[in-house]
């Protein structure tokens, strides 16, 4: 496996702790009371999303679902605008109008959020053909769920990723976990990579809990697409380590499973590969408290900003009411 | 009499229904114990009792789900089945309109498909645009199926009940807002017949025709408007489509005066079927034109003041009731 | 002027479209030259000119054909994506409403989704109960989407240009009975915009409001009554969703009398939000109520007679408009 | 492979005659202009659907697809009221209201012919999950297409069908063509039969042409769904040897195609087994004069019989219109 240089390596520490602390912010606030919106968790996905991210390049586009706050954060939105959004506010990338389970931020190649089980995939597809159309060079990047994989959507779309040879990377977060369905209770399938076969399609099941894993499947898709060979299905093996969205209830997890996914926890797993390679505790700390602050800012900026104008109701609906 | 919530009243409803027929089983996402009995309780502590085999959690796959209810109301069973959300239709229309719809009319009535898709929705939840459609209107075009949905505990319990019991699917739509509402319970084998409206008030000024939640507004702007000296007819439909023609010409033969509402966007909505069908049946006992109210037409926003700006607002009802009667 | 059928006419906008701008390409089953160019030929000759890139054949994968012409429409593309029948919208109608129709709302206007869903329908071909269906009550309902329907060539022409032209979604109707129809070809960068209604005919008794295919029905049935003496007003929609308010208005209140006519089933059909529409904002010029006429509200049966007996019956538009006029 | 005994083949001959005479025929009445309907040709299948039925008891659940007229009639649907249904008489099966595309006679076990392709196998698997429930031990058979497998519907039954370990069959008869698009342009997949490992389940490709590849294959399917050991994917490679649908163009049909499925041509194969296994010409002779003479004679009850009231459309809507 190539070494990952160490500015690539701070690279994905910083989108990873961005992601992080975003989302220990969230949490803070929903738990003061502060803020009363729908939030899923990325607590234990951050790896992932970020050295998803960090593979790619500023304009290739990113399909992201609800609990896209990882591939959002980490692709670059900036946080005031996230934030905005995320708090119904004018100021927000969609105005308040899309929320948390619809973010979309097209400087930043956030295409689109949703928040329909499965529905990203097809839509990746029609960013890569046009792509592939008009030879812009980019390469979409679409990140789903274990549970999304059994939805039609993402049968259609892979095999016609795979007949195209469009520009596509199919990033399956597996956290185990579809709302409060376990793997093993959705499906029979040894891994959900394994399905890329009967679509003549490479699949690749890496630990997203590992740096060195994830990054390099990433880096490889990517080059793959970008080199017009076609999609790859890389299946990143990780943990939910919160309930669906914030505030529901988890019950449901066997005491091994949470043993399991704690003791997989990709953050002092990162911290431990920063360490070895020679970052110190300071410039870590400092990486974070630099996050921090900026996320602070935002949040700040966020809460007094001002409410949309009610007639927004009315616009945007056609061309015409734009 | 005990109260109970919607809730409750939906799974009392569901849990009799096994009980009293073998043959009755419940699919869908998160519904069975493992998962905590669905992710509105609506099937909680049914799997201890009948077995995970009748109280099915299934993969997200909605087409699968709801396909898998009509091969098994084919082969006879009455299955219930659940699209967490109503949205989500969206992905198995087919299943629903071109078969489950269908099969009993192009199998020239050999086999019928007794089937209940249970779905929830609102406005006010703070969703976002593609979790709180209403989409009755697809469903009340298409023949061969009932739509159905209550307003309270007991029409949930009873509707539930008679919806499981009939020879057709169903589309029963709970109203997420609506869960927690609480009233007597009108306890075991309770059944609201389908295609029967309740006069959820009576009144004689003006007949306000709607369903579910906004019922409850219709009530409280009643309730308003007594006291001005306007006396409301409130008619609950319990049943979309068909819906009870009867009680509707009816009550508006006697007020005059007509008003539909419901949360669904208004063009193209329940509304104006019934606003169409008044004004064709009721001629000449109109007083004035057949008003509708909707929500606003786009999708339902983010933002909980847009969110709550976009539902019919109860100083619309007012105004339009107002303008109806001639005392505006 | 040449002589076009509405297949032709069809084919020459599109092809137009794709000569003028490169970002226009087409979708679906069967479209390219490998099989025949579609298998109503509507996408004839094109991959030879623009090659497979702009002409793909898809697998049968409705999903993913909308959901390709969504991202691709989102990165500044204008896909024409293809549903073979309309009853398929069944397997897609999550693509088409929860994104294609709410992309730019729920984007705050940042994501604006230029794509046109080419369908085809029609009651009389033989294709039983799952391939005959009008649904554009439906996408009537839903926010954010224009339904386009030509009733003739020259239209077909104008219409498919303007949708294409469109900077949001169009749901594009074509009636499978339609496409041989023969008419003088209004030419290159011929449009017709949206939104606009046709009065395919002029009168002073009545208002006749369809669209499609019954448009034709319309004008037979306007030719007889003339020599009845009774004059009928034919409007042609043409878009049927945001429709011509300010035509129809303006022509019920001219006529005092109005009738909608559609294929599609009845019950909470288009014609509904029209009769509800017009009876609310003509009611003092209207001289009785407004009436509906549309196909039998059950699956459309197989058996030919059946079938014919299914669609709306010129003897009975007759009937209505005498009825109507008082001359019954 | 064990051998098939004599009865067996002469049972599977005579589906498979009765499906090729039904073929031949309803093309003569078509061509003749008697009759004009929609019909979907199943020249070049027939073995598929006589073996699979012939693997099957009576009782077992079928879906079938509008290209179905060889499970019906192997399957057993009584000849007047298949014609009678075909030809949209009152005597028909549906009463004329579903016609050749809908065939439901739930007396053979015809529990649904769908023409929206790939909606059949979520059905099967209800039809199959009934079985479970109430242990009647039927199996369920549902027969599609190569181009229904690209599906949403294929995808979400497939993975539905191994979790519940469903007594249900899959088999997908390949006939290379989905409408006018051949396989290759509709899926890189090297074969359907591939996508099975992606659920866990067992699935195998199989000459449809080679009565010893198809009939064993459809026994084992069988028997492993009827011991409650869940569901197999079996993939008959077939051929269509005509156009989608009776009239419809087949010009894009490459000559190669059309040479090696003239080759393949699944009626002399099996004409040569049963010599092979010393039937003799005069006694095959016989099974199909006979066939041909019910055949006969069920056209002509079919030509004669009465057309369905026109009040039909009015019933059987919804209970209340029965
Ligand atoms: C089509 C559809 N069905 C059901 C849902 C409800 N739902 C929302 S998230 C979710 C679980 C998704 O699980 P997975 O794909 O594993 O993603 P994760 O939440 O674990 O990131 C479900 C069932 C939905 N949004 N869309
Ligand atoms: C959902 C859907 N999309 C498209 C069609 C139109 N259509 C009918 S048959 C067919 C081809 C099916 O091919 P295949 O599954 O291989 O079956 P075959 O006809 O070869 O038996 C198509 C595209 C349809 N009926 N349903
Ligand atoms: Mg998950
Ligand atoms: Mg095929």
């Amino acid at each position: 496996m190539a070494e990952i240089d160490r500015d690539k390596l701070l690279d994905i520490y910083t989108r990873t702790m961005k992601v992080n602390r975003t989302d220990e912010k969230f949490r803070e606030l929903l738990m003061g009371g502060k803020v009363a919106v729908m939030y899923y968790c990325v607590r234990g996905q951050e790896l992932v999303s970020a050295a998803a991210m960090a593979a790619l390049e500023k304009d290739d586009y990113v399909v992201c679902t609800y609990r896209g706050q990882g591939e959002q954060t980490a692709k670059g939105i900036p946080m005031e605008k996230w934030w905005g959004e995320c708090l119904g506010k004018a100021t927000g990338t969609c105005k308040g109008k899309g929320g948390t389970m619809h973010i979309t931020d097209p400087d930043t190649g956030i295409m689109v959020t949703t928040g329909v089980v499965g529905s990203g995939l097809p839509i990746a597809n029609g960013l890569a053909m046009a792509s592939q159309n008009n030879g812009d060079g980019r390469v979409t990047l679409v990140s789903f769920g274990d549970g999304a994989a059994n939805i039609g959507g993402f049968h259609e779309a892979m095999n016609m990723a795979q007949l195209y040879k469009l520009p596509v990377i199919f990033l399956c977060q597996n956290n185990r976990y579809g709302e409060h369905t376990a793997y093993a209770d959705h499906t029979d399938s040894p891994n959900i990579a394994s399905r890329a076969a009967g679509y003549g399609m490479p699949g690749v099941t890496v630990d997203g809990n590992d740096v060195h894993q994830i990054y390099p499947a990433m880096v490889e898709a990517v080059a793959r697409a970008r080199r017009g060979e076609g999609p790859t299905l890389v299946e990143a093996m990780c943990y939910r380590m919160m309930g669906h969205f914030f505030g529901a209830d988890f019950s449901y997890m066997p005491p091994e499973h949470i043993a399991e996914m704690k003791a997989e926890d990709p953050l002092p797993k990162l911290r431990q590969v920063m360490l070895e390679h020679q970052f110190t505790e300071e410039e870590l700390d400092k990486v974070v408290a630099d996050i921090n602050a900026q996320i602070d800012a935002a949040v700040e900026h966020a809460l007094n900003a001002p409410l949309p104008d009610t007639d927004e109701i009315y616009k945007d609906v056609l061309e015409e009411t734009a | 009499m005990a109260q109970i919530t919607m809730t409750q009243a939906l799974n009392l409803a569901i849990d009799e229904a096994m009980a009293d027929d073998p043959g009755v089983f419940c699919l869908g996402e998160d519904v069975a114990a493992k998962q905590g009995g669905g992710v509105f309780k609506i099937t909680s502590g049914l799997t201890e009792k009948y077995g995970p085999n009748r109280i099915r959690a299934t993969p997200i796959s909605e087409t699968a789900i709801i396909g898998a209810a009509v091969g098994a109301a084919l082969a006879g069973q009455r299955p219930i089945a659940e699209i967490m959300l109503m949205n989500f239709v969206g992905v198995c229309m087919d299943q629903i309109v071109n078969h489950a719809a269908k099969l009993r009319f192009m199998s020239g009535g050999q086999t019928p498909c007794p089937m209940v898709i249970r779905t929830t929705t609102g406005v006010g939840v703070g969703f976002g645009g593609q979790h709180s459609d209403m989409l009755e209107a697809w469903f009340a075009h298409v023949a061969g199926i009932h739509v159905v949905t209550p307003s309270n505990p007991a029409d949930a319990r009873g509707l539930m009940r008679a919806s499981i019991d009939a020879n057709d699917p169903v589309i029963f739509i709970e109203n997420i807002l609506c869960y927690g509402l609480k009233a007597e319970d009108p306890g075991p084998g309770y059944r609201v017949p389908l295609g029967k409206a309740a006069i959820a008030r009576e009144g004689t000024d003006i007949s306000l025709i709607t369903y579910g939640r906004t019922v409850l507004d219709a009530l409280a702007v009643a309730d308003d408007l007594a006291k001005e000296g306007i006396s409301v007819e409130v008619i609950d439909l319990r049943t979309i489509a068909p819906y009870d023609e009867a009680t509707v010409l009816a009550s508006v033969r006697k007020t005059g005066r007509a008003i539909t509402l419901h949360e669904a966007v208004r063009p193209f909505g329940t509304g104006a079927e019934i606003a169409a069908n008044i004004q064709e049946k009721c001629w000449d006992s109109l007083k004035g034109p057949v008003r509708r109210i909707g929500g606003t037409f786009s999708a339902v926003p983010f933002a909980s003041h847009l969110e709550q700006a976009w539902i019919p607002q109860k100083s619309d009802m007012i105004a339009q009731i107002k303008a109806s009667v001639g005392k505006l």
